[in-house]
């Protein structure tokens, strides 16, 4: 079998400054992906430089045709992506299930 | 013994300091009794203020220490006053997508950001309470 | 921006609020840059002096805001300096058991504990770093 | 049976001034126990309001001739102890294990 899966990505703690390579890295589709879920749930604190890494990695993964969910309990994280003014641009999903339906019905599973 | 409730920190224009300056002013307002949404607002603006001088206003020179300097009031009558200082240089604006997000978070959340950028860079923010 | 790290609370006299305090203290020391045994001992001494200040300045009144001020600072040369003050009134001594613990603990981790009781009673203690 | 056993009390947290009057209630002593260990692992700061307690616990039981050890693994807590001056005042132990050894053989089991 060769279908294609859905991958999680878990980002953890404060995303900062100081950690922008990391979560970098960390963010990356390789356009292979039935679909990506961002798995934030355990992100305490994220700041406009983490908003910034997860926009480019959007941009990558609508080009590449790789649809991708935001996982977060965190209202700190949340009201920040209000607060920029990115609201309705991810996906985010407070529980694991309605996510990956989500990714499920969005992605093109064979 | 006269004076108000107020939190100062010199630091160096490096990541690492972020976190650490965040968590002392998050212990100094539940210290004041600011808590919950509140407190989160104010240290993400905070945040933003913080990062911008240690990403801008040295603008990859290397970092000495007491670059920046974060200084956190209750003033009477008005709230909390957060000023974030630097002796570097403003960088204005030219329009680049994906950025710019950092002052308008700042924005969303404080009841006013100001800039000035005569001697270096101070942000003053006031989070009515 | 001049000046130096500085810490300032201001409490009422409430057994409540001497653990956010010395929360704030901490999350300050970490922030500038002291850690460790330093720090625990530091926030040991600096919550004696609060402990005192809460428990005998206002010895049994009731409690109103901004009775005790905290105000931790570096000071060049010198080192880390905390006085902790009241509007209160200092009680002597008189030898009890058990008592008198307080401010052993302190005289045991400060490099100087001075105590000044005129307008109230301001405990310095410094610590040299 | 009626054997006399082994009491153990736990404390935890922050033990200051705050919490004077629970920790008065928790450091109580009947006379009938073999011995108490007073389990301080979770304590993570105490200061003189805590000692004073620990101190007329202390008196209580050595009057009623029911031994007591304390446990902690807090370097704040030994540390506050020596600063109080009062070293080898209490019984004081790191681990659990010679902590009831020495209160099985200093207290007079049947
Ligand atoms: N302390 C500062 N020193 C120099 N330039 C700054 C400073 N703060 C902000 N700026 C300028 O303002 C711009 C916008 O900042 P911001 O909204 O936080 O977005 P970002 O940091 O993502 O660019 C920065 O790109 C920079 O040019
Ligand atoms: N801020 C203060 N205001 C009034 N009296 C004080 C103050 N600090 C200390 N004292 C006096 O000094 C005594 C010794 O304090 P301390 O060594 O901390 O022991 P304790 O608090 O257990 O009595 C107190 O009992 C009190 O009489």
């Amino acid at each position: 079998m060769t279908s294609r899966s859905i991958e999680v990505i878990h980002l953890a703690g404060e995303l900062d400054i100081a950690r922008r390579s990391e979560i970098s890295a960390a963010l990356q589709v390789n356009g292979s992906e039935a679909g990506i879920l961002v798995d934030c749930c355990k992100v305490t604190y994220a700041d406009s430089t983490a908003l910034a890494e997860l926009l480019r990695f959007r941009n990558d993964a609508k080009n590449r045709q790789v649809p991708i969910a935001v996982l977060t309990g965190s209202t700190q994280f949340v009201r920040v992506i209000q607060y920029a003014g990115l609201n309705g641009v991810f996906e985010i999903f407070e529980h694991r299930a309605p996510a990956l339906t989500y990714l499920s019905n969005a992605g093109k599973l064979p | 013994m006269t004076g108000r409730s107020e939190l100062r920190i010199k630091l160096a224009a490096n990541a690492q300091e972020a976190q650490p300056v965040r968590h002392a002013l998050g212990a100094f307002l539940s210290a004041i009794g600011i808590e919950g949404v509140r407190r989160e607002d104010i240290l993400t603006a905070a945040g933003e203020a913080l990062v911008n001088a240690i990403e801008h206003a040295y603008d990859g020179r290397p970092a000495d220490t007491d670059e920046i300097e974060i200084f956190a009031r209750q003033e009477d009558g008005t709230g909390l006053v957060i000023d974030v200082s630097d002796r570097g240089r403003f960088i204005e604006l030219a329009e680049r997508p994906g950025r710019g997000l950092g002052l308008r978070i700042a924005r969303a959340i404080a009841q006013t950001v100001s800039i000035d950028t005569e001697n270096g860079t101070t942000v003053r923010m006031i989070f009515t309470t």
